[in-house]
């Protein structure tokens, strides 16, 4: 049996206790802390189940949340007055709050790329004359700091050596091996895992087709069952592929 | 011919990559005197181009101006492009270029104590994408770079200048509404997590129901997204035209 | 809106990246039959542009069809282009820039050593586009000339002063975060489904084998001498600011 969670919904530790206490439904200024950080360990614990590297960011999270928790059993102060009493919560909602000020202003940015993404602007323009003669290489007319990082390694990573220095080229990539998978796919309802890998001449190369299945996992172009630990691998096309 | 300076700066605009300020404009055009004088100018060209309907506009972005397609074009020219289409930035991106616009300019840790996470990997992309880009050191113990971000930020949103950036909710507000925060979930995937162990089917059942859809629309094609989307606009198109 | 089939051709023509054929127009617009149609109608649009004396006009080459601006507006446009067609920057012009703004005060010998290749020419061109100047003269035989970089330099990069030029230990840090692609796999699957099948036991494994290359190597070679420098730039910095 195998898992699979979408944990990319939740961005960090902030996503999902955003998400907790609307689920819950309460106050974002009054958290029912012994709740909501029951609920969040309980996630935090199916991750781990999973055998999944918990971020973390979630761990400290949680760590928070405990010493919140903690502070509460304590007994308070008896000389303070009320008003004067600082809520162990406060901190915690503050910060939630901030990040959820950035989190709706990046939604309306989204609007806006999305609105801007709809004009085009015109995409060239052939006034600088052919004449000059023009190199292989790219002119780069509007370089960023980036690409000035990028030239510095670049140069640095191709400076001559004097020690010898191997080098291992991985000969395949994600793409062309998707391809094939997809080719190796097609009239088929249904290949094997093994029948895959026995093709490979190297580690990398399986790792690279490994990660080539995923993405079309993940692109939902296939999809992949096993009956039981160890057993082999089917991979199934999401639908029958044509042959052309 | 005798040239007037309507058409030096229509031409000028046309011929220039990205949006071109009023100052460059005056620059070469020095009797016109003003900025002022430049944009009413301007202005007086976009008037011309919207009474003759032109699918061509003038806007004003980025600190200048610059011509663009209307909206309603925008899925014919899509067509174009289908192949490269510029990628979108992700909720993370986003999440993290929003906090670097409105506090700029920001430190890395900064940045992360806003969001909570690790900042790594997405100040890099927002960096290669020139959204960002390094505005200096920070005077404190490490001198950490600071980031901040660049002019085709403000190309890539449309915007003015900063200034024109959505303005931030106040607390009231942000208590009050979650539909953005809920719009931002993808709220089909969190009914599949959430059942019972707060997040855990079979990957057979996630996997299964999810691919329904997508398996009767995007046949053997790879980008199954952004072919979805150009059958839209293909169909958009049909009715638009008809 | 009603859009027609002009000004759509109109916006195709604009927007597209280099002359746009009627074969490629008829794509997009099956309904216009016949290319000689789609001629015939990129006329229209031009004799338009002709009767309002737009600066503007659509010409026919490279067997598709382009805006450019009419001739009398060239002297114009040239001057939007004045410092780009003289020298433009290449990438070889780029990596040479970078390392003389990393190591300045740098000796052509000096480039040339790190490049592998003789750096005549692209110092020409970065003096030329006032990217770097001559900055002294070595105190050694020869007495060879050290180039550095110019305000121009950091007025480009949009940098402050070349402290706020990232160390190459934070270049490392940023760039080291390439994992893209190990970003958008689903860990949960890759631990799950992998295992033994591929002789691996972890998801650390696969994640260390890749890499090992970079990893064992990197410190013993040659590109230790270069994080030794970095933190030396880092150090000199503190020196420089305070």
């Amino acid at each position: 049996m195998l898992y699979r969670v979408k944990l990319d919904i939740f961005e960090g530790p902030f996503d999902l206790l955003l998400f907790l206490i609307r689920k819950n439904e309460v106050d974002i200024y009054d958290i029912p802390i012994a709740q909501i950080s029951e609920q969040f360990l309980a996630y935090i614990e199916t991750m781990q189940m999973l055998d999944l590297d918990v971020a973390g960011d979630f761990i400290e999270m949680c760590a928070i949340l405990i010493s919140i928790k903690a502070r509460y059993l304590l007994p308070k102060p008896e000389s303070e007055n009320e008003d004067e009493y600082d809520d162990p919560r406060m901190e915690l909602v503050e910060r939630l709050l901030e990040y959820k000020k950035y989190k709706e202003a990046s939604i309306e940015m989204q609007d806006l790329e999305e609105q801007r993404s709809r004009l085009y602007s015109r995409a060239y323009f052939d006034y600088i004359p052919k004449t000059e003669e023009i190199s292989d290489e790219a002119y780069l007319d509007n370089v960023n700091i980036f690409d000035l990082m990028m030239a510095l390694k670049s140069a640095l990573d191709n400076m001559p050596k004097v020690t010898e220095h191997q080098v291992e080229l991985i000969r395949v990539t994600v793409e062309e091996q998707s391809d094939w998978i997809l080719r190796k796919l097609t009239g088929k309802p249904m290949i094997l895992f093994r029948e895959l890998m026995q093709t490979m001449e190297s580690k990398m190369e399986i790792i690279v087709t490994f990660i080539a299945l995923l993405e079309l996992m993940k692109k939902r172009l296939i999809t992949v069952h096993q009956s039981e630990n160890f057993d082999d691998i089917r991979i199934k096309p999401a639908v029958i592929i044509e042959e052309e | 011919m005798v040239l007037d300076n309507e058409q030096i700066i229509e031409a000028l605009i046309f011929a220039h990559d990205g949006p071109l300020s009023a100052k460059k404009i005056k620059e070469i055009l020095p009797e016109l005197e003003s900025e002022k004088n430049i944009k009413k100018i301007i202005r007086a060209i976009d008037d011309r181009y919207e009474k003759n309907n032109s699918p061509i506009k003038i806007i004003e972005l980025a600190g200048g101006f610059q011509m663009v397609t209307r909206e309603p074009f925008a899925s014919w020219i899509s067509q174009l492009y289908k192949s490269r289409s510029r990628s979108r930035l992700t909720r993370k991106g986003l999440e993290t270029l929003a906090i670097i616009a409105y506090r700029q300019p920001i430190t890395k840790v900064e940045v992360e104590e806003i969001r909570g996470v690790s900042a790594d990997g997405v100040i890099r992309t927002l960096i290669e994408r020139n959204l960002i880009t390094v505005k200096g050191r920070r005077k404190a113990p490490g001198n950490p770079l600071e980031y901040g971000t660049t002019t085709y930020f403000l190309e890539y949103f449309g915007l003015k200048s900063l200034k024109d950036l959505p303005s931030l909710k106040e607390i009231d507000e942000l208590l009050k509404s979650d539909s953005h925060f809920l719009e931002s979930l993808d709220q089909v995937a969190l009914e599949k997590i959430l059942p019972e162990k707060l997040g855990l089917s079979s990957v057979d059942e996630i996997l299964g129901a999810e691919e329904q859809p997508a398996a009767t629309e995007a046949p053997s094609s790879e980008a199954s997204d952004e072919d979805d989307s150009g059958t839209n606009d293909g169909d958009d198109r049909e009715g638009e035209s008809q």
